[in-house]
């Protein structure tokens, strides 16, 4: 189980989380919603490491992570699939997504989970030996998806998976993401369609100016007016 | 807001008021003045590389390699040849504009590290050139008595504070026209293509032509500098053209503040003073000294003009996006129909 | 009016057509749409149009001049502005200093005028600032001008790269997901702003894969798959077409009506 | 004299810029324990201007060889620390040196090279210690012609004084009905290895050699010749000196040689003692060199010059007072072959100048030199 | 004395033969003494993407080490120089922590007079405890080959080879090893590589501490055909980073051409024009090479 109990972080002076306590099951898809400039990518950067927690404590599975490295928390199971994809542009892409397994480098999940990877982006096959930098947006979008699966991770992080993805992906890659819930892999979710995403959530989470104004079972956040009317267009 | 309100332009006219008023304190002491001068030559040289490297962002290491052509055209000209200086002067000047935008041509072909690495193999051909090329340049015994400008009998140019004058006014003329510069839309073209090239592009920058003429400009400046500097020092040698010029360059560039309108100037100066006063310890002077430049670097990265800049800017910013969005709520009725759009999530609930 | 006719239009990275024979009318004062798949071709057509690549095969004019091989600051200086799929702005600039960089394009005073500040430089430079203004009102952001790029949320942003396009005063607007990381609820207020831009005179050639913003906005779409035109019409017939619902709208389609 | 007396009398600067860092720092510092040493003894024995007592005190900074930086420096001596004197080791310095020594700031240059040019151009402030390097090209010719035969490779540095010594032995041994192969000059300080060089050289079969520049890769490039085949007879440049050269290389590689005379061979009155104070004071292991020597001899003169002038710090009087002073000079200071003259340049003469051959026997026999007038 | 007649023209061939070999041999020494020298730049600057002008001083401090423990200690030549390298590589790890570390996120520039301080202070270092002298370093390794009537030293011989098995293991390194791939990946996105798990500061570390412990193996083998001082590192300083940008940055095999070809180069001209052009010569080839390729000879296969 994760949870983030009180964190405050934030960029230079200012603080962009206040005090916020999340937890996200084992096994279980939570999702994250809330306005742009609201503190998710924030959010998600400090439960990987990328950002310095200010206040607050992180503890996943019996581990404090609030002072970790990145490098230590994917280690942990957590990985963590970014906006702006951060790809090794001048890597090819199979180098990419096997160097997504460089926390157990050695294990021999590797290449079963390669081959699920390409399974669930087919056209990356085709793509496997050409540099990640030139994919189109889409396709990286989806290496960095894949790169982040390679480390066998027991809590998957992401940030807008579907973001530039053409519509019949974006459906696949949330189908995917209930597939890959569903294969025990815990998942903490921000994206764009709420709707969609709190379909296959079992929590959300509502975020507004750095702090945490709604949580609630995905299915009660669907009826609840509130959410109805800021975030499903409703 | 008006200039004169600025408080960098308020820091940058202070700083050069004081430099100028310096031979007044100094004139009889002809070592300060000697350093003073020599550094100035190099602070011009320095706004060369700020046009190139601050604004543009493009590594040029053979800085060194102008600001001697500059010095040997004026050192061999009015010594060999028998010109006068500004006959000397104007011409190597001229020159060191020619063979930069020729050198400009070949390395702008290249990008980020190969453009470095490129214009430091210039930078040291030149210097090779000079040093090996005897029957030119006379290689290492170096060009001896070089010519003081002439003063038409109105000012006597041997007169060092004569020559801190001249050499202030040119010095003036480059602040001024990086000021000019950096305000401008010319200075504008330059920043884009320092951040992205790709964007400048996209936007109708000519990058490549840009580049080309900031570096023959950067050039160009490094020849008035190395001219200035061969009548300054009245004797040159093949060091005022070797790549720990360069260096030296980068140095006072980095420690000043790249890409500001001061910084070449501060940066110029406090370093110079630096070594001068390190020079007491002698061989190891660098044991203390390499430590410092490394500790400039680390903590003052933006340099001094921008490390104090970078308080007014914030400042400044944060003042004037307050009031843009006071002004902004305040007109009830914003221009055009979309522009009613709330970004502020607030507004949308 | 015909502005942007594109024909037979090809582009090959190694072995792969990344484009293959397009053709493609943009008309005046309209918004035209590319759709397709990731990887379908649609940025490196932006990309071919706008002079980054150089085109395999094919021709492309804007306004009867021919600008296959027309590099981009031409191209922009012709009136064709562009923004990038990842937003792409000077991070440690204001917004303001920006939107006044797309005014480099029209500006004719040089270095000699600024040193001398010419009256011709104080005019422009009192022009452009206006211009950067208007466009910056335009586009809804003024309020943030003294803002720095990088501490802006996203829509500032994409907002900001549409104004730098517009102070370009291009006659032809190509736009690669404008609307990309802003939630679909949200793009309501975006997709307005791209609707207002023809009858400021501007066209519009827009990629997107948000499809309640292009159905919405598009006067005529056109579908590529594998670098080649899939289908072209308007956003009805598009939305109904199978191969269309096949290869990119998937279920979606449907859901929407 | 300025620096205010401290009670015993009035302290006088002796300045000196000369490499203490980069590449020739070894140099600069031989060049720094001579001065060193000298100041020492002179107070010890006790300087006496104008019947008060004077302790001298040295003030070195480096220039790191760069000139302009030299004459910052040397400015700086005079402005600041009102040193009448400025001890300076290179050429290309002096020159740079000669632009401010005479006219608004008034300093003597100690100069501490054996190229003429600073002699040309007629500063009235420069004492010229070394002799004119030009002297030993018409002997050394000579003698490596004796000892190998008629064609010669040139091997020498790429600095600038190398490059003039190169010409003067070109001319020495042309004129001398010598055959020269081509120019064969590098610069030892930026050469990574040697061996293509010197089997470049040897390629035309070269009967001798000029080689030199700093001792230690000056023994290497004769070690390397010998290596590769080479039996004829080396010229060596007055930079390097062969005994400490025999530091590097075996002795073997170094016979053959004409060359410009080890300190210790001389046979002045004051060369034992000195010789013994050296080792106290940098080491056995370390090898005295005429950089040391001759620096000792000039300051000790100008020290005597400054008596004689009865002035600290007027540099003219103490220049003129030079002549008179070589005679009074006491014999402890006497090293090096001492000056019994100076020329009206400014230039110390020592009437029976000596190099030396160093023979198969691993002897150094004297081979005497004629002294060439500095003007061109 | 030898006769001193015209040669009969027979002989005068087989001399401009043996000349041209001799050269050959020389240039290819010199050629291993340059790739030896550049190996570990080639990782810092070609992979890392740090332009480390400090390399030429840690080369002069790894020979300074090694020759303190082979002649003031006493051990022997092999062994002085592995204590010397893990010596360097201490000092390599302290540069980045102290160094590089803090300007991990600043342009080349900072890098660059950063590293130039550090260099100073190395110098004034070594000058400081070892004075300003030159010093030679023996070497066990004597005696040497003749090849058709060339000399060649088996120092230099060593040399060669080391350079060429040296740079062959570490171009298999970066290429096969997952190691070798998380320096460039490093280099190409630092966030994106601590999100696979990579400790891009532990990287960084290792890596110019391996650097450093390449450049004192160089130092060990090359130092005694040449002497020690403190400014030994500054004539190859700005010759390698010539040699591995004329390869192309990241290519070893690059580097191990640009270093030959250079340096035959140089002996060529400078046995054939001039010693002056010879010195010259490795500049001008690279500014011609950049000129039409603009990328370096062996851009890397990614690069397209
Ligand atoms: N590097 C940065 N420096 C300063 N402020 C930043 C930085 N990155 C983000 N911010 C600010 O922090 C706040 C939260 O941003 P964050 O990116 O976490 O929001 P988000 O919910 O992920 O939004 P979006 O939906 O646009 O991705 C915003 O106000 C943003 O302007
Ligand atoms: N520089 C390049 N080198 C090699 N292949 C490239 C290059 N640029 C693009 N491609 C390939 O061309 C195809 C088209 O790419 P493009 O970026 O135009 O797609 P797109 O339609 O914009 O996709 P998306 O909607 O995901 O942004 C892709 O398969 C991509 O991998
Ligand atoms: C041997 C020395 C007298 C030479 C000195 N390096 C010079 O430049 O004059
Ligand atoms: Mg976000
Ligand atoms: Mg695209």
């Amino acid at each position: 189980m994760l949870t983030l109990d009180n964190v405050s972080t934030g960029y230079d002076a200012t603080n962009v989380l206040h005090g916020v306590s999340i937890t996200a099951q084992p096994g279980e898809l939570t999702v994250v919603l809330g306005a742009n400039g609201s503190g998710k990518t924030t959010l998600f950067k400090t439960i990987s490491g990328l950002m310095r927690v200010r206040a607050g404590s992180i503890d996943y599975e019996g581990r404090q992570l609030h002072r970790a490295r990145p490098n230590a928390i994917v280690k942990a199971g957590i990985a963590h699939c970014p906006e702006g994809r951060h790809l090794f542009g001048k890597m090819s892409v199979e180098k990419n997504l096997r160097l997504g397994s460089y926390p157990h480098r050695n294990s021999s999940r590797t290449e079963e989970i390669y081959a699920e990877v390409l399974d669930m982006f087919p056209i990356l096959k085709e793509k496997a030996k050409q540099p990640a930098g030139s994919l189109s947006g889409g396709q990286q979008q989806m290496v960095a998806i894949g790169r982040a699966l390679m480390s066998d991770p027991s809590l998957l992080i992401l940030d807008e998976p579907s973001m530039g993805l053409a519509p019949i992906i974006v459906e696949q890659v949330l189908e995917s993401v209930a597939q890959i819930n569903r294969n025990g892999i815990g998942v903490l979710l921000s994206e764009q369609n709420a709707k969609a995403s709190l379909a296959i959530a079992h929590k959300g989470y509502v975020l507004a100016e750095g702090r945490i104004v709604l949580a609630d079972e995905a299915s009660r956040l669907l009826d609840n007016p509130e959410v109805q009317a800021a975030y499903l267009g409703l | 807001m008006s200039p004169m309100k600025n408080p960098r332009i308020i820091g940058t006219i202070a700083v050069i008021i004081l430099l100028g008023l310096t031979p007044l304190a100094f004139a009889q002491e002809n070592y300060t003045m000697r350093v003073i001068t020599v550094g100035m030559c190099a602070a011009i040289a320095v706004y060369g590389l700020n046009i190139i490297l601050g604004f543009t962002g493009q590594l040029n290491l053979a800085q060194g390699g102008f600001f001697g052509i500059g010095a040997y055209g004026v050192g061999l000209l009015t010594t060999d040849y028998d010109w006068s200086f500004w006959a000397a002067f104007v011409a190597s000047v001229i020159g060191t504009a020619v063979i930069g935008y020729l050198c400009g041509l070949l390395a702008l072909r290249t990008k980020d590290e190969y453009f470095a690495i490129f214009t430091m193999a210039i930078g040291f051909i030149i210097f090779l050139v000079i040093s090996r090329w005897e029957s030119v340049t006379h290689a290492h015994s170096g060009v001896n008595n070089v010519r003081f400008p002439e003063g038409g009998g109105i000012i006597d140019f041997e007169s060092p504070v004569a020559m801190f004058y001249l050499v202030f006014a040119v010095l003036l003329v480059c602040v001024y026209t990086t000021y000019a510069i950096r305000r401008s839309s010319v200075g504008r073209t330059l920043l884009t293509i320092r951040t992205s090239e790709d964007l400048a592009d996209a936007i109708g920058v000519r990058v490549g032509f840009s580049k080309q003429l900031a570096f023959a400009a950067s050039a160009v400046f490094g020849g008035v500098g190395g001219g200035l500097y061969a009548t300054v020092v009245g004797f040159i040698g093949p060091d005022s053209a070797s790549i720990d010029k360069t260096f030296e360059f980068l140095m006072f560039i980095l420690v000043g503040g790249m890409g500001t309108v001061a910084g070449p100037l501060l940066g110029s100066m406090i370093v110079t003073f630096l070594f001068e006063l390190f020079q007491d310890f002698q061989a190891y002077r660098f044991i203390v000294l390499g430590p410092i430049i490394v500790a400039l670097v680390i903590f003052a990265p933006r340099g001094i003009v921008g490390y104090l800049g970078g308080f007014v800017d914030k400042r400044n910013r944060r003042r004037r996006s307050a009031e843009a969005r006071r002004s902004e709520h305040d007109e009830s009725a914003p221009s055009d129909s979309a522009a009613a759009v709330g970004t502020n999530s607030e507004e949308k609930k | 009016m015909t502005l942007l006719e594109i024909r037979g239009l090809g582009k090959r990275f190694g072995g792969l057509d990344a484009v293959k024979d397009v053709s493609l009318d943009v008309e005046e004062g309209q918004i035209t749409a590319v759709i397709g798949p990731n990887g379908a071709g649609k940025s490196t057509l932006f990309n071919l149009v706008h002079g980054f690549y150089r085109p395999t095969a094919g021709a492309i004019s804007f306004k009867g001049e021919d600008i296959t091989h027309s590099s981009p600051h031409r191209t922009v200086a012709g009136g064709i502005a562009r923004t990038f799929q990842t937003t792409n702005l000077f991070d440690d600039s204001t917004l303001l200093e920006n939107v006044l960089a797309g005014r480099i394009v029209r500006s004719k005073s040089n270095v000699f005028d600024a040193v001398f500040h010419t009256p011709r430089h104080r005019r422009e430079s009192r022009i452009n600032e206006d211009k950067a203004m208007e466009a910056l009102e335009f586009c809804g952001v003024a309020e943030y001008r003294h803002d720095l790029a990088s501490n802006v949320p996203q829509e500032v942003q994409k907002r900001t790269a549409v104004a730098m396009a517009l102070a370009t005063e291009p006659e032809l607007l190509l736009l690669d997901e404008p609307a990309g990381g802003i939630p679909e609820e949200e793009t309501v207020d975006f997709g307005n702003l791209i609707r207002s831009l023809p009858q400021q005179g501007v066209s519009v050639l827009l990629v997107e894969h948000k499809m309640t913003m292009i159905m919405g906005l598009a006067d005529t779409i056109l579908v590529l798959d594998h670098g080649q035109k899939l289908a072209l019409g308007s956003p009805a017939e598009i939305q109904s077409n199978p191969d269309v619902i096949r290869a990119y709208l998937g279920s979606t389609a449907e859901e929407e009506n | 004299g300025g620096g205010g007396g401290s009670g015993e009398g009035d302290t006088v600067v002796i300045g000196y810029t000369g490499p203490l860092s980069g590449g020739g720092a070894a140099y600069g510092e031989n060049v720094k324990i001579g001065l060193e040493m000298v100041i020492d003894d002179l107070n010890a024995d006790g300087v006496e201007v104008d019947g008060n007592p004077v302790t001298l005190e040295l003030k070195s900074l480096d220039d790191k060889y760069a000139p302009s930086t030299a004459a910052s420096n040397a400015q700086r001596l005079a402005d600041q620390d009102k040193a009448p004197v400025v001890v300076s080791p290179n050429a290309g310095a002096i020159k740079a040196i000669q632009q401010i020594n005479s006219g608004r700031s008034n300093f003597l240059i100690s100069a501490y090279t054996s190229d003429p040019a600073i002699m040309q151009a007629d500063n009235p402030l420069t004492m010229m210690i070394p002799p004119n390097f030009e002297s030993y090209a018409d002997e050394f010719s000579e003698t490596a012609m004796e000892h190998g035969g008629k064609k010669l490779a040139l091997l020498g540095t790429e600095s600038e004084y190398g490059q003039q010594w190169t010409k003067s032995i070109k001319d020495a041994w042309s004129e001398a009905g010598g055959k020269i192969g081509g120019d064969n000059s590098v610069d030892y300080a930026t050469v990574s290895d040697f061996a293509g060089p010197v089997s470049k050289a040897l390629s035309e079969k070269p009967d001798a050699i000029f080689v030199g520049g700093p001792s230690q890769p000056t023994a290497l490039i004769m070690e390397e010749a010998r290596k590769q085949g080479f039996k004829g007879s080396f010229l060596v440049m007055d930079q390097a000196k062969l005994d400490e050269m025999a530091t590097v290389t075996k002795i073997d590689n170094l016979k053959n040689s004409v060359g410009v005379l080890p300190v210790s061979e001389y046979e002045d009155p004051g060369t034992k003692d000195f010789l013994k104070k050296f080792a106290e004071k940098a080491g056995e292991k370390k090898v005295p060199t005429s950089e040391t020597a001759l620096n000792y001899q000039g300051i000790a003169i100008i020290a005597k010059a400054m008596e004689v002038a009865g002035t600290t710090d007027d540099p003219e009087k103490i220049r003129e007072a030079i002549g008179e002073a070589l005679p009074e000079v006491d014999d402890k200071y006497k090293v090096n072959g001492f000056p019994d003259e100076i020329t009206e340049q400014g230039h110390l003469l020592n009437p029976n100048l000596e190099a030396t051959f160093l023979d198969e026997d691993g002897k150094y026999t004297k081979v005497p030199i004629e002294q060439v007038s500095d003007d061109k | 004395m030898r006769p001193t007649g015209p040669l009969p023209c027979l002989q005068r061939n087989r001399l401009i033969m043996t000349l041209f070999i001799q050269q050959l041999f020389n240039g290819l020494a010199l050629g291993g003494v340059y790739c030896l020298a550049a190996i570990g730049l080639t990782l810092v600057f070609g992979v890392l993407r740090i332009p480390n002008l400090a390399h030429g001083a840690l080369y002069m401090l790894g020979a300074y080490i090694t020759y303190f423990f082979l002649t003031t200690v006493g051990v022997p030549y092999i062994a002085a120089i592995g204590i010397a390298a893990i010596a360097l590589f201490v000092v390599g790890v302290g540069l980045e922590r102290l160094v590089f570390h803090p300007l991990r996120n600043s342009p080349h520039t900072h890098h660059m007079i950063a590293a130039v301080g550090a260099m100073f202070f190395f110098q004034a270092l070594a000058q400081a405890i070892w004075g300003a002298d030159f010093r030679r370093m023996d070497t066990p390794i004597t005696g040497g080959l003749q090849i058709f009537g060339a000399e060649i030293s088996a120092q230099r011989i060593v040399i060669i080879v080391t350079a060429v098995i040296v740079l062959a293991l570490l171009a298999l390194f970066i290429k096969r090893s997952i190691h070798g791939q998380t320096i460039e990946a490093i280099e190409q996105d630092r966030v994106g590589a601590s999100l696979v798990g990579i400790n891009p500061s532990m990287v960084s570390m290792l890596t110019l501490g391996l650097s450093a412990l390449l450049a004192t193996i160089a130092a060990g083998l090359v130092a005694p055909i040449n002497l020690l001082s403190p400014t030994m590192g500054d004539a190859l300083n700005l010759k390698v980073f010539a040699i591995i940008i004329l390869g192309g940055l990241g290519s070893l095999p690059g580097a191990i051409v640009g270093g030959f070809a250079l340096a035959i180069a140089e002996t060529m001209t400078a046995t054939y024009i001039s010693s002056a052009v010879g010195e010259t010569v490795a500049f001008v080839v690279l500014v011609a090479v950049l000129a039409i390729k603009p990328n370096g000879l062996f851009t890397k296969a990614v690069q397209r």
